[in-house]
């Protein structure tokens, strides 16, 4: 019996991955290449606010060669995360060359540790609040509750957790019967383009994006579709130049206007 | 008193108060070391509670916290009803409440089930549900919509607090099987929330209501 | 103290005393009349009950008998299963604590990583968080914030008294910041065109596009 059981043992050991004490290799138990930063963070000992970002970022690629090297597999985030740590230590060697368009490497390692700091922060909040006297466990309800009236007549037993989950099972019934495509009733990129058109060299004013729409729209989903198509007509146009089109804030509303016309006038 | 009986008494209050039921002297007297009087501390707990709301009473030879005689009667002339929805009730406010204003025949639609007559009445007479007018289809078949009742029994500040397809989804209370998807992409299920046009298509026809 | 208002805190420590759960203090004022001053009711007896084994503490707006904390190690028999939480939902839930009110991409974010489906339906069903309305930015992304039932669970008073969070917000930790730009692509890719029946609630409304 004990033999079998050690037998067991010594395969089982065989067949994991081995783990390496500091650097973790093994993925399981890791949610995300920002938890494994974290954690690599740890290894450097010291406060996060006094965070090397730059040998941060060299324990992190070694961290995912090393993990290539074992042939784990690594999902699409931590490589995402490795080519910007590559790019962010490449920005950090070479000397400031500001461009306007880009935060500076120092602005983005200083962004890098605010994330960290705020995930640290939560992860020991989510642990304090754990720690804490917890109902049921450190402090107890009325065992034995009496009930009388709340003085509304009749209350109902039902929370909004029932309710969305009322619905939900619903609409996942409907999802097991037969599902029936219709066919489009949307409004499509070329009726917006074929209207649009129309209306060229006749715009001499800054005119709403939504006054182009067709008169004949049936429903709101229909009507979304047609600002949706004649946007993006809008947009194809105005990539060749047939119309402008201004806004003057973001979520503002939309102009068009004719190009010429405007020299005109 | 000194420190230690203080603590004792603590201790016996906080036990009777979390017991789901009466607990005897024997009992009780587990929670200490020998030699505690546990029966002296008991009856100075009954004395002190005896002009409060709650009363230490004796059950045989059970000891339980229970509300004041007088106050006992006095509160149950408002004894309350709690009742609990049907179901089919749940379901159908929650049709109500993502396809306002919606009409019973609808409500059938999405069900699959035809509604049994008192369900929506249930949900009525709970001041949940109100009728939205009438909807300029042949027939004029009565709307229904929710009310701020509603908003109040769960929580919600403005019907537009409800979450999503995309947020029950994501929260795990429906599958994002791909057949939905195909649904809420192009739509037809997404937040059905009031919009204004409707408002005030359907508003401007008060009529009367039930008249099936 | 007079003999009506003796009898009014005899009826709100009755009525607390028998129930399970948290009461508001709008509930609790529908059994007076008028202009009692349910809160001052409460308070004093609070103070009553501070030294007791059973205490009267504040969540928020509702109020509820509680075994005194210091007594928790004599009372592990009465020791329910509660429920272990994952990693994930223990900072999902510290999350939507400290920063609420929070949207799941925000909180995606601060985690860095996408949530698992079950994450927000556990602590939705626990009753511990709730929908929170509908933040005013591109796509009305839902939010969601923490209940009296998270502050009961784990004896708070309100939402001040979590912990460290004074110094966590000087510390800027709570602001919200968007993440290192380059790298988010899930940032960018949840920009979703304004809808215009969604706009309802900005003034620049377009005319209404429907007419029929």
């Amino acid at each position: 019996m004990e033999k079998l059981i050690d037998l067991d043992q010594h395969e089982d050991d065989d067949l994991r991955p081995k783990k390496k004490s500091a650097l973790i290799i093994d993925l399981e138990g890791f949610e995300g290449p920002l938890d494994i930063l974290l954690e690599l963070a740890r290894d450097q000992k010291v406060d996060l606010i006094h965070l090397s970002i730059f040998h941060l970022a060299d324990q992190y690629l070694n961290w995912v060669a090393e993990a290539r090297r074992k042939n784990l597999e690594l999902a699409a985030d931590y490589l995402v995360m490795a080519a910007w740590l590559a790019y962010l230590k490449s920005r950090l060697l070479i000397p400031t060359q500001s461009t306007e368009e880009e935060p500076s490497a120092e602005e983005m390692a200083a962004a890098l540790a605010f994330q960290l700091q705020r995930l640290e922060a939560m992860r020991t909040a989510g642990e304090q609040l754990m720690e804490r006297s917890i109902l049921g466990k450190n402090v107890f309800k009325r065992g034995e509750p009496e009930s009388f009236g709340k003085m509304d007549d009749v209350s109902y037993d039902v929370t909004l957790y029932d309710l969305m989950k009322a619905y939900g099972d619903q609409m996942n019934k409907h999802v097991d019967q037969t599902l029936h495509i219709e066919a489009t009733d949307l409004y499509s990129m070329d009726m917006a383009i074929e209207r649009l058109r129309s209306f060229l060299g006749k715009i001499p004013e800054w005119t709403k994006l939504q006054s182009f729409l067709p008169k004949d729209l049936k429903n709101e989903l229909h009507t979304r579709s047609a600002i949706a198509s004649t946007f993006a007509a809008a947009l194809e146009m105005a990539r060749d130049g047939k119309v402008k089109i201004r806004q003057s804030e973001t979520f503002g509303a939309i102009y068009i206007q004719s190009p010429d016309t405007e020299l005109i006038s | 008193m000194n420190d230690e009986s203080l603590e004792h008494k603590r201790l016996v209050e906080a036990v009777l108060f979390a017991s789901k039921e009466p607990l005897g002297e024997k009992k009780l007297s587990n929670y200490f070391q020998e030699g505690v009087d546990v029966k002296s501390l008991l009856k100075e707990l009954q004395e002190e509670y005896a002009g409060k709301g709650v009363n230490l009473i004796r059950l045989g030879n059970a000891w339980a916290f229970r509300t004041a005689p007088d106050i006992a009667e006095h509160l149950s002339e408002h004894r309350e009803n709690v009742k609990t929805l049907s179901r089919a009730a749940i379901e159908t406010l929650a049709i109500c409440a993502y396809h306002q204003p919606v009409t019973r025949a609808e409500i059938e639609e999405i069900r699959g089930v035809s509604l049994s007559k008192g369900t929506l009445d249930v949900l009525f007479e709970a001041g949940w549900i109100k009728p939205r007018g009438r909807r300029r289809t042949p027939g004029r078949p009565m709307t229904w919509g929710t009310t701020v009742s509603f908003l109040d029994q769960f929580g919600l500040e403005k019907i537009d607090d409800l979450p999503g397809i995309e947020e029950l989804k994501s929260a795990g209370l429906l599958d994002a099987r791909p057949a939905i998807n195909a649904y809420s992409v192009r739509g037809e299920m997404e937040l059905p929330f009031v919009h204004p046009e409707q408002d005030q298509d359907e508003d401007d026809l008060p009529e009367p209501l039930l008249e099936e």
